[in-house]
């Protein structure tokens, strides 16, 4: 069954917005976060107009109404993921998630010349906490360079960096390129030499149905704003054997047993990873996310997307001038279109599209290293997801072209 | 009612009586009055880590047995008089039964007596984690 | 001006709510988390419906409206608690604001020995990260004893534990006891040792204006959620001397200048401790809050919810067998009412309650040191706020009473 | 328009094309070519971390000094278009002023010549920051 792109559209109602130059808004920023159908939204509202109320320690209606919507959304969230609820720990997105990993995985598990492999591909939240444990730890962090012309891991290069090493961390889906990494492999071959992974699923997620238990990694970092869930919530997703190996990060109120002047002892599981008020509103939004998303395929998602990316590029590499940077349409690709023009400068072309109401993402992505590699200070990025359609493609490529032909 | 029941014959005059309350202020009243008439408490000295059960704000323990003719026994007590007087209604459920037959029951009584903070598990005193000990429990022994 | 009860009670939609066993709703559970008016779920709905977009890096509309409006929404708030934008940072909430000024600024400046004062009477959030400290570091905790006939901090064994102190950190108004701490002397008393100070106002805030340059704290603690703002939601405000003895927290994207592969350098100020992608629809909400409070003299807010308290104590008094933690109506006191009855277990008597419509919150409140000083393991707590009647502290106080007469 | 504005009177002709432009497309184009003849422009070798107007997600540099005859001068690059379009605009205005009257100046020209992404200060072509950093110059130079 084909989707229906009109009544998708139909869910979201930021779609039908027009800007104040007049434009109608055409969204091709979903890499950066995406839009939020109604039913998210309402799911929020409806909380905090019926039953908002602290969670746990649920003696009242309103807190048990709360708590049950609450763990109702873990179990919807995880078990979507293909995991159980006792796997997933909530944060407030996938930055968080990895921090957890580094504070509460790493910290306790690594010590001075324990090797992280990470890629040049990775997004600056999978890079920063590995080299603060690098200061702290001594730990020796390795960066897998990409081929700049496939735009692809070099995998020839991974397995060597592989020797000895202790934590993998792998973007699944580069923000910037699109390109989706071998990351049932890369788990694989990481496991065969005792090293556990972590897997960025940030811009996976979105793309494909994670299947945590199947894919077999450590630890898997989500964030719910990039799957039309609220801001301010995410997940990791982390092996029961991987968790029993955790010490605690954020500490505070229900991760506790027992607190007494004397010393406090600490819930056991995911508990002992959740601090402080939950995210409560966020959890029941990015609930009702999943069970919007859970009624498509999404692999039949996938090729829509990739139709509408793979066709902008075929597009847009006639237009003189533009180069793109990765492979839209290759079968690991997925949605994300990062192009520069060789004369009008990054910012200008950003404004320029603007203008026409287009709203693309400009600049490094929070992926220096891998403009480094590239050659390139920033990019400009077209990144597409389930709602856009191949009209709002033709539309940027005709508007697109104009603008070069005026301004360069 | 007698229909579609999951719970044992002779808990029908316990659940009726429930259902014949005039609202729930009443059942709670009688609620006590079965907490103080529980068959086989569990004295507080007998309370102990081991026999715990878990994820209830207030204590709740119990410790489940077979007696000499093969029978079920439940023994427990808690804090909370709305958790013990639970535990005595399902203690008149179980005690006698085949152990087999405790762990093929489901705590529906509760909701026919019309015990409405039972039927959450966030509602935290915790009767539907005392059921599933008991069911656990009695898995054991069979 | 008198405050108009019945107008504020009708900006909250869930304040007109029936209970499924058809009693209205009595929400007496405000010092967990404060219920929302409809403008603070209308700003979030409308972020969502209307511009939703990753903000900072703005060269597209949306993008540019979500980031006038994220930083509208920290300058509104900043001035609400009289500071200015760069001495705060955004938090998931009060747990995470004390745990950040542990991990950034604590982990950098105390070493071996150092001693850390507490008090007996702190949440957990204020307790659990200067253990995990003092596990770490070696640093010694002291916890400050109350008086448990006045129900007030001894301020003559602060004096002491003060002796070569580094870090104060006090409660501003204890979610059990409904007791306000003298802050102004404390923060003074500790200046005058060197020590620098971190005043917990997850609950002071929703009571009183909180006005950070004149208390003259280094660390003031706020939750969004208690204060009529939304889940996920809270920050730290940092005075600019104590801001430059901090390292980062949480590392990622955003928070950085410069990333290379051989290292990375970090953004100044508050922008060091702010990661990944905003809590957006948080920070528009909680901005909405703000301006919705700032309607009112939070001096008479402060009156009506104590007036409302110590009429329900004093009424509570005479019901037999109840005794009450803490001295609800006295200048210092704020709006929660502990209690216990001799008789009817707490967990009983919250679910009597509730049966009655009345919500009211059961346990040790992540209190358990003082819990343990008042040598009890939990209690029953009602707390009040602006939204609150003098009707519904009547009905409670007369349901309460039939109950233990019911049931005692 | 001539009564409420808060720039010099020698830039009113500039405003003024721009307010003729048919529509953003083509004041963009005018500004792409002020860029190009920009009256005092910095060389990219004269850029450096010490000139760098920050909180631009683009590279921008000025340089403030005060010529011979006592006028303000302006000097800047930027490696877009737009920022050194309103930055050759910015000199036009105040190259030759008295450095107290470009301290007490406005940005409001760039709103008049209606370049809407020079109006906000979150867009990252950092109009505002640049001006911003002129008039800090500009009251150094008094
Ligand atoms: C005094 C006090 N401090 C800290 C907290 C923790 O706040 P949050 O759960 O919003 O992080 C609370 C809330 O329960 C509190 O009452
Ligand atoms: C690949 C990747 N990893 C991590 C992140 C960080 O996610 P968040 O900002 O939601 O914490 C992002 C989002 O920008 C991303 O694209």
């Amino acid at each position: 069954m084909a989707l229906d792109i009109e009544a998708i559209r139909g869910d979201f109602p930021i779609l039908g917005r027009t800007l104040p130059n007049g434009k109608k808004l055409v969204y091709f920023d979903n890499a950066a976060t995406s839009q939020k159908p109604q039913c998210v939204i309402d799911a929020i509202s409806r909380y905090y107009e019926e039953y908002n109320s602290n969670a746990h320690r649920a003696n009242h209606t309103l807190a048990d109404e709360a708590t049950t919507a609450l763990e109702g959304a873990r179990e919807r969230i995880s078990s979507y993921f293909g995991t159980s609820p006792d796997q997933m720990i909530y944060t407030s997105g996938a930055t968080e998630a990895i921090n957890l990993v580094a504070y509460g995985w790493a910290r306790e598990n690594l010590s001075e010349g324990d090797v992280v492999v990470l890629t040049e591909m990775e997004h600056h939240a999978d890079i920063v906490p590995w080299q603060q444990m690098s200061i702290d730890k001594g730990v020796e962090v390795r960066y897998v360079p990409i081929d700049t012309e496939s735009f692809t891991l070099d995998m020839d290069a991974f397995e060597v960096a592989l020797d000895g090493a202790s934590l993998v961390c792998v973007v699944h889906t580069s923000n910037v390129l699109g390109v989706r990494n071998p990351v049932e492999k890369i788990v694989e071959m990481s496991h065969s030499v005792g090293a556990r992974v972590l897997i960025d699923c940030a811009q996976g997620a979105p793309h494909e149905r994670i299947d945590f238990d199947a894919l077999g990694a450590d630890f898997v970092a989500i964030s719910a704003h990039k799957m039309a869930g609220p801001t301010g919530i995410g997940c990791i997703l982390v092996k029961r054997d991987a968790m029993a190996e955790m010490g605690p990060f954020m500490t505070g109120g229900s991760m506790i047993k027992r607190v007494t002047t004397e010393g406090s002892t600490f819930q056991e599981g995911h508990a002992m990873f959740e601090t402080g008020t939950p995210r409560i509103a966020e959890a029941i939004g990015w609930g009702a996310a999943v069970e919007w998303l859970d009624q498509f395929d999404m692999t039949e998602v996938h090729a829509h997307i990739n139709d509408v990316a793979s066709w902008t590029a075929t597009k847009m590499r006639e237009i003189p001038g533009i180069r793109i940077y990765g492979d839209p349409g290759r079968e690991d690709s997925s949605g994300a279109v990062s192009f520069l023009h060789e004369s009008i400068q990054s910012q200008d072309l950003a404004l320029l599209l603007d203008e026409g109401g287009f709203a693309v993402r400009t600049g490094h992505h929070c992926a220096q290293p891998l403009m480094d590699a590239l050659g390139v200070p920033s990019t400009n990025r077209a990144s597409f997801w389930i709602y856009n359609t191949m009209g709002e493609a033709e539309s940027f490529v005709e508007y697109l072209g104009q603008v070069v032909q005026r301004f360069a | 009612m007698v229909e579609d029941r999951k719970w044992p014959e002779h808990l029908d005059p316990v659940v009726e009586e429930f259902r014949n309350c005039f609202d729930a202020m009443e059942r709670y009243e009688l609620l006590f009055g079965y907490a103080k008439l529980h068959p086989s408490p569990l004295p507080q000295e007998e309370w102990n880590d081991d026999n715990q059960v878990h994820g209830c704000q207030s204590r709740a323990h119990i410790i489940c047995s077979v007696d000499e003719s093969g029978g079920f026994l439940l023994r427990g007590g808690a804090d909370a008089q709305i958790v013990q007087g639970l535990m005595a209604v399902t203690a008149i459920a179980v005690n006698g039964m085949n152990p087999s037959e405790v762990a093929e029951m489901e705590p529906d009584y509760a909701e026919a007596m019309g015990i409405r903070s039972s039927l959450t598990p966030s509602r935290t005193n915790g009767f539907l984690n005392m059921f599933k000990r008991v069911r656990e429990e009695a898995v054991l022994l069979q």
